[in-house]
């Protein structure tokens, strides 16, 4: 017997072509993601028509880019079954040390400042990574004590200190405020690392190597695929992503001190899940936790716009982000019934 | 077996240890193109562990391992396979959130120029090759919801994908059914026949004698014999491995059968099973036997209160048991031992007492606090009686083998002194020393009067052991043979109900 | 009458990393430094009701002289604050007051009615006395802030600012990013918006670099509390018109004097009582222990870089 | 076959291990104290200490339970919060206090069974969950209080919070948390409740097919959780004689790094409350000694950081270390 040989003739009865169930689960998750979104965006442009504006869209886009970018980051190192909860910390210490950076070196290029939180963002990724695979430390501790060490270091470092916009050259300044076809240059940066990140998820090898790692650990091993170095990688890359946000962040918002984006890590966790990104691995897209970060934060913006008392907002959205979660779940467990009952009749 | 050309693949004096634990003392084997060689020893004896060292697993504290004559060392599963080797290993190692055909490619997937995955030439392939195999299983399908089976075949068509020249099968039948292993043995011989070198290992001895040419037996983690099949006779085999001779295999008692102890009418799950009703008195053996596949295991977790019901009831010992929660059918005096030991029966890092005592943790309750002295008597009480093969009754339950889980699950059910016992594959993955102590076991605990529903896919553990043979297929009862008139081709045709194509699947 | 020497005072402020507060702090630390004194600033890293209880109470465990706090919480800190009084060290609040009975004497950088009546004032004169507008606070349990408001409101019911209308007040948590993404909101929900007022550094700063760089800039007026080094860029191109503020290096050269005067006991905090505040002059304390700075000072592009902090 | 009374299994050794190491760092961070300032042993400093961990301690005495159970809850900071703001509401609208303190706690039990129905009826990740109950238990908070703060509670309550027991240092509040600790520490370890905690943590699925209601215990815990937070919400309030939305945000994540630091493990299964006990105290001693020594509460986070971040990485080292060096005298032997 040759192993598959592609002439041979499919054997069983069933001719009519089933639909993609893998790629049909996953879309039709993400489809209902996008549903939500655009619901939500109806409903409120509904009450609300001017929402609908140019500048209310690109505020949008603007605020969700740099969660979406964490979120994009959290869902590769979420598809191994880890978790990084030291972003936030990466961030505000990237965003501050660019700032002083360009303090010290008005003149420094863009490029430069990019690569260097890039650069900030690799060093913490790697500690993360070290501890994670070396010291068989569980992500969740070891990120939980980075994020606690870095956002101390950071403390003790910028104390009182802020960076405010006027310190920044302008040429930095038109990552938030220039556009390119108007859509805006930041939004469009994320846009390309987010379309490389699901390129790579989904496209090559070492992306699905997450998926596995997540799914099976074991099986992984036995595989022959590389655990450590593909989970440093995830740490690695989550890092890097973390450490580009926090150049974005900076030039978003302009002032950066101590405690920049202190506590987003569970919105970052919050928006992969809403996403439909399993925080016990093995299944999420990028698309799915852009998704997710975007539900969230138009949910954000148009409590605000829809004059929500503000101590009514943050309950509404711990509401929402709950029913997000279960309705996903339920979504998906219909799926597979339903598929499981096809085959049972198939 | 030319001489002058040096064996495909040769392990020499090979030693492991886990900690303390020795699990392979002096292991060796030769593995010789075109042959399909059964490696044979009781649970525990090593035999898994030597897979793991061939395969790049485990790296061997001592020893050689010469593929072709020429010495390597695997530092991962990944240089094994590139140097040809492809395993399946005794437990499934699947990724449940992928699809088939990744499952089956992963690492190795087909690309494009850009190096990208394509996804549809990968596709295309997988569904050839499962074709092959005559499953109805398509490439896109996600593994999470196979059945073992199917499982099974997944990996078996892993195996196969690679065209590796070596092919290590760890027993890859220990979940399969009649029908199945015959396809699997059709490929197998096929594979001998294109002269690749096949190690299989199995507890069921007929199997051996039914596909391998030569054998390799191990007891305590070394190699103590080897020869020819076709030299051998089971008895010999068994005392080889066991290190003593067995005296009956099936030490079925006749005992006088008592009132119904289980009663169960009527049970559907929609689409899972339909109307089953049955019932299994005190002092009596009922086998449920079918396919892989039938629904039977699903039966029993229904009963047991795992799995909700659509109708149907149960009574046990005449009262009527409120279905749906387990802790309610314990109460009842109801045992299930679940067919998946590591997934369902153990939990594998707490230790062999604390998972021995799960089931009655309610009753070691002295003074209303937990008496750690009763959970210990009560391991070791069970651990002597089924001869359980461990050093420490502390030690986490995942470092025995898996016939040793096997007995700790036993151990646990029988510790609440169920009066229905239902025991799904009773014998999956356990050596021929073990099962005879679970048989004999079985018929100590009817002499005494209990009642037991045994799931079993091993026809001849069905014939020796059942008072009555229930069958099942595709979800319903298909016939009811009395002891006297059971046998191996009533049972068969039963399980495969009319419709002759029913063989061509297995899910 | 002669301030001791050596005195120990430290500051609590309500975060240790709020650049407002480090302003403060570091005026409090000259002043003791000018007294020779020791001084220390100590304190936590988050603003929560408790969380500067146990940096109380290690200074009573320390014997400090006198303890100076901008308390997070009017309340959650006076048992405690009380408890150091009752062992004789001196308690100085300043900038956020708690209860009159967790400290003897409070430093106010204004007085809180005139602050707030004052920002309304200022805003009505950038909005031309008429349109909606909003405020945006900090979290939504500033003591501060809270009275501000409070004074904000009452001022708001003098017939002359009939047509100013109070929309709504949003919490930016004195946290940058959200006061930015509330400041976009106000302005989506409330199209009509003439102005923010921002009694918050952090706030107004957040609010002007949206309004810059939004269509809404030249056509809704942010006003409020800043200092000049992080507002005069908006200043000066155009986005904010004017703003108060106080020196908070003074506030916290002030309650340095106020406790070093307490602890040597020159003063007991009674009302009327006056002390020598070191190159402020002299400074008398008022109604129920408060010492007041003085009036905030309004910056426009033409004062704004005679200042810097 | 085993002794079934043989000494110390390795497993518990290693348990044993740890829990000694905690009681050794103990010692030395109160020998620490005591050289980095006189007055460290005081009375008086020593009330202090217990008296801050008094919140995190009751509410890591559930969360430890939770944790051997491999789930995770992230709202107890927002149940106590919420718990708070309901007090100083009910108080506000003339309850008598016995009565405020009983509905906050029913209230906090509450918020834990909607935790736990979520999680239980739709088996979801709990992590997931409580990050959302995490934000809507803090917006019902705000939702209560709004931008008010109530302080107006009764002296003699508040004295609760802030006295000590008779002659001795041991603050009021600190009795709760010794009485917690003992319940908690023999439900856990000594009653069919706590030892299923371990095989559902370690094994879920065996755990049921076990016969234990892996739901309903599931259900309990969170249940357990929320009246334990609740309460902690109470004390925090009578302690600071102030009810507030805001009251205790970001505790979470201090309450799990202390049940971690206490050896539990966070994939569930493995644990002792006696590890969780020392870990608080040491975290307790820490962070007084080091703040009566002038050390920056920046320099505070980095430690609580670094220890936490030992806990686990220095075993993991040691016993790699073990493996090898035994390793090399095995080889040598043979
Ligand atoms: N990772 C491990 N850690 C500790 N001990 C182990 C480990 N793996 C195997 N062992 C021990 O090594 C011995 C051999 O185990 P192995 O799995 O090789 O047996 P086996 O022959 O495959 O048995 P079975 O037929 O039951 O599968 C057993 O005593 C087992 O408990
Ligand atoms: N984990 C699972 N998830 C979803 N469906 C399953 C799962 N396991 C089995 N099934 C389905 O349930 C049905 C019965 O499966 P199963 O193979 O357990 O039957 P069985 O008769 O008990 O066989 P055996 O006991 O020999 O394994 C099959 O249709 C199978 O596909
Ligand atoms: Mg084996
Ligand atoms: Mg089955």
């Amino acid at each position: 017997m040759t192993r598959h040989s592609s002439t041979m003739p499919a054997m069983h009865a069933p001719k009519h072509k089933r639909p993609n169930l893998l790629g049909g689960l996953a879309r039709s998750r993400e489809a209902t993601l996008f549903a939500v979104l655009i619901a939500l965006v109806a409903a409120t442009a509904a009450v609300k028509p001017e929402f609908l504006n140019l500048q209310n869209l690109r505020d949008v886009l603007l605020n969700v880019s740099i969660i979406g970018l964490l979120t994009a980051g959290m869902t590769v190192v979420m598809l191994m079954r880890h978790i990084d909860l030291s972003v936030a910390s990466v961030v505000g210490v990237s965003a501050y040390a660019v700032g002083s950076l360009f303090v010290m070196f008005p003149q420094m290029p863009v490029i430069v400042a990019m690569l260097a939180g890039i650069g900030i963002g690799l060093a913490i990724g790697a500690v993360n990574g070290v501890l994670i695979t070396f010291g068989r430390v569980p992500s969740l501790v070891a990120t939980l004590s980075t994020l606690y060490i870095v956002r101390g270091a950071d403390y003790a470092w910028v104390h009182g200190g802020q960076i405010n916009a006027t310190s920044l050259p302008d040429a930095f300044a038109l990552i938030a405020t220039g556009s390119l076809f108007g859509v805006p240059n930041l939004v469009l940066i994320a846009l390309v690392v987010l379309i490389a990140l699901s390129v790579y998820l989904k496209q090559y090898r070492g992306g699905r190597e997450h998926y596995a790692i997540g799914s099976n650990p074991e099986a992984a091993r036995l595989a022959g695929i590389r655990v450590e170095r593909r989970v440093m990688i995830g740490f690695l890359l989550s890092g890097a992503i973390a450490g580009l946000a926090g150049v974005l962040w900076l030039a978003r918002f302009g002032t950066v001190d101590a405690s920049t984006a202190k506590g987003i890590e569970l919105q970052v966790v919050a928006a992969a899940v809403v996403g439909s990104v399993a925080i016990t691995g093995g299944v999420g897209t990028v698309t799915g936790a852009t998704l997710g970060a975007l539900v969230l934060g138009v949910i954000n913006i148009a409590l605000v716009v829809l004059r929500v008392s503000p101590f009514w907002q943050q309950a509404i959205q711990g509401a929402l982000i709950v029913a997000a979660i279960t309705l996903d779940t339920l979504l998906a467990r219909s799926v597979a019934k339903r598929m499981m009952r096809k085959r049972d009749h198939g | 077996m030319t001489d002058n050309k040096p064996p495909r693949l040769e392990l020499r004096h090979a030693s492991k240890s886990f900690g303390r634990v020795r699990a392979l003392g002096d292991g060796s084997l030769q593995l010789w193109p075109g042959e399909v060689h059964a490696l044979l020893g009781e649970n525990g004896a090593g035999k898994s562990t030597l897979v793991k060292i061939l395969a790049g697993v485990h790296q061997p504290d001592s020893g050689e391992l010469l593929v072709e004559g020429i010495a390597r060392r695997f530092a991962n599963p990944a240089e094994a396979r590139d140097a040809g080797l492809a395993v399946i290993y005794q437990e499934p190692t699947l990724f449940a959130d992928l699809s088939i055909a990744e499952n089956i490619y992963m690492g190795r997937q087909p690309r494009d120029g850009l190096r990208r995955i394509r996804y549809d030439a990968m596709n295309r392939e997988v569904d050839a090759l499962l074709s092959t195999l005559g499953v109805n299983l398509r490439a896109e399908r996600l593994v999470r919801g196979l059945s073992i089976a199917d499982q099974q075949v997944v990996e078996i068509a892993k195996a196969l994908s690679l065209n590796a020249n070596v092919l290590i099968m760890d027993e890859p039948t220990a979940a399969l059914s009649l029908p199945e292993v015959e396809r699997l043995f059709a490929i197998v011989r096929a594979l001998r026949e294109r002269d690749v070198a096949i190690l299989f290992i199995t507890h069921r001895l007929d199997e051996v004698f039914a596909l391998t040419q030569r054998m390799t037996i191990m007891r305590d983690g070394v190699k103590v014999f080897d020869a020819l099949t076709a030299e051998m006779t089971i008895d010999a085999i068994v005392s080889k491995m066991v290190g003593r001779d067995l005296d009956t295999f099936y030490p079925k008692a006749d005992v006088a059968r008592g009132e119904v102890r289980l009663s169960v009418r009527g049970l559907t799950r929609e689409g899972v099973f339909k109307n089953v009703s049955f019932d299994v008195h005190a002092g009596e053996i009922v086998a449920l036997a079918g396919l892989v596949g039938a629904g039977r295991s699903e039966v029993a977790r229904a009963i047991f209160g795992i799995d909700p019901v659509d109708a149907g009831e149960v009574k046990i010992a005449g009262k009527p048991l409120a279905l749906g929660k387990p802790a309610t059918a314990v109460r009842a005096g109801l045992a299930l031992v679940p067919e998946d030991r590591r997934a369902q029966g153990l939990a594998l890092e707490l230790s062999i007492a604390r998972n021995a005592s799960l089931t009655v943790l309610g009753r070691l309750v002295k003074h209303g606090l937990i008496s750690a002295k009763s959970e210990s008597t009560l391991a070791a009480d069970w651990g002597k009686r089924l001869r359980l093969k461990a050093s420490d009754l502390d030690a986490p339950v995942g470092t025995l083998s898996g016939g040793n889980q096997q007995k700790v699950v036993l151990g646990k059910w029988l510790a609440t002194n169920p009066k229905v016992l239902i025991i799904d594959e009773p014998t999956r993955g356990i050596d021929v020393g073990a099962k005879a102590e679970v048989y004999r076991t079985l018929a100590d605990l009817v002499r005494e009067g209990m009642a037991v529903l045994m799931i079993s896919s091993e026809l001849p553990e069905v014939l020796g052991m059942a008072d009555r043979v229930l069958v099942m297929h595709e979800g319903r009862i298909s016939a009811d043979i009395a002891r006297a008139d059971a046998n191996e081709e009533r049972v068969m045709s039963a399980a495969l109900g009319a419709s002759p194509q029913a063989l061509g699947r297995a899910a | 009458a002669e301030l001791k020497s050596g005195l120990k005072i430290a500051f609590v402020p309500k975060q240790i990393n709020n650049p407002y507060e480090v302003i403060a702090d570091d005026g409090g630390m000259a002043a003791i430094k000018e007294m020779k004194g020791q001084g220390k600033v100590v304190g936590p890293s988050d603003a929560g009701a408790s969380s500067q209880v146990s940096y109380i109470n290690t200074l009573i465990t320390q014997k400090q002289d006198a303890v100076v706090i901008a308390a997070n919480d009017a309340n959650a800190v006076v048992p405690y604050l009380k408890k150091a009084m009752s062992q004789g060290i001196k308690v100085v609040t300043f900038d956020s007051d708690t209860a009159p009975e967790g400290r003897q004497i409070f430093v106010n950088q204004a007085d809180s009615e005139s602050i707030g009546r004052g920002q309304i004032q200022l805003l009505s004169k950038l909005v031309g006395g008429e349109g909606e507008f909003a405020i945006l606070s900090a979290t939504p349990n500033a003591t501060n802030q809270n009275t501000w408001i409070k004074w904000m409101q009452e001022e708001l019911k003098k017939p002359e600012y009939a047509k100013l209308k109070l929309v709504k007040i949003a919490y930016g948590n004195d946290d940058d990013q959200k006061s930015f993404v509330e400041t976009q909101g106000l302005l989506q929900a409330y199209p009509n918006l003439k102005g923010i007022v921002a009694p918050t550094s952090v706030g107004i700063a957040a609010a002007a670099r949206y309004i810059q760089s939004s269509p809404a800039k030249g056509k809704v007026a942010v006003t409020g509390l800043g200092t000049p080094n992080q507002m005069r860029a908006f200043v000066k191109n155009g986005t904010v018109k004017a703003f108060q503020l106080w020196d908070p290096g003074q506030l916290g050269y002030l309650a340095a004097f106020a406790a070093a005067n307490l602890a040597s006991g020159t003063i007991t905090g009674k009302e009327g009582e006056s002390f020598d505040a070191g190159k402020l002059g002299k400074r008398t304390v008022g109604k129920s222990g408060e010492v007041i700075l003085g009036p905030p000072t309004t910056f426009d592009s033409a004062n704004i870089d005679s200042f810097n902090f | 076959m085993a002794k079934p009374d043989s000494a110390l299994s390795t497993t518990k050794r290693r348990h044993l291990q740890w829990e000694a190491m905690l009681v050794i760092v103990l010692a030395v961070s109160l020998i620490g104290g005591r050289v980095l300032s006189p007055m460290f042993l005081s009375g008086a400093n020593l009330s202090n200490m217990l008296a801050d961990f008094t919140e995190i301690a009751l509410i890591a005495l559930p969360m430890t339970l939770i944790i051997i159970a491999a789930e995770i809850d992230l709202s107890v900071a927002s149940v106590l919060g919420a718990s708070s703001a309901l007090m100083g509401v009910l108080w506000h609208m003339g309850l008598p206090m016995p009565l405020v303190i009983a509905i906050v706690l029913v209230a906090g039990t509450l918020a834990g069974l909607l935790n736990g129905l979520v999680i239980v009826r739709f088996n979801l990740p709990s992590l997931a969950v409580t990050i959302g109950t995490l934000a809507l238990f803090r917006g019902l908070a705000y939702v209560l209080l709004g931008d008010q703060a109530i302080a107006d509670f009764p002296a003699s309550y508040t004295a609760f919070g802030i006295e000590t027991i008779a002659a001795t240092f041991l603050p009021m509040p600190f009795i709760l948390v010794i009485l917690g600790a003992i319940v908690f520490t023999v439900l856990l370890q000594a009653t069919p409740f706590g030892r299923s905690l371990y095989a559902i943590g370690a094994n879920p699925v065996a755990a049921q097919f076990s016969g234990i209601d892996v739901a309903r215990t599931k259900l309990r815990l969170f249940m357990l959780s929320g009246a334990m937070a609740a309460l902690a919400g109470v004390v925090y309030t009578l302690r600071f004689t102030s009810a507030r939305g805001d009251n205790g945000e970001g505790f979470e994540l201090s309450v799990i790094a202390a049940v971690l630091f206490g050896g539990v493990s966070i994939f569930g299964g493995r644990g002792s409350m006696i590890g969780v006990l020392l870990s608080l105290l040491i975290i307790g001693v820490l962070r007084n000694a080091l703040t009566l020594a002038d050390v920056s509460s920046e320099t505070l986070t980095i430690v609580t950081g670094a220890l936490l971040l030992s806990s686990v990485l220095i075993p993991n080292l040691v016993a790699r270390w073990r493996a090898t060096r035994e390793k090399r005298l095995m080889a040598q032997t043979l």
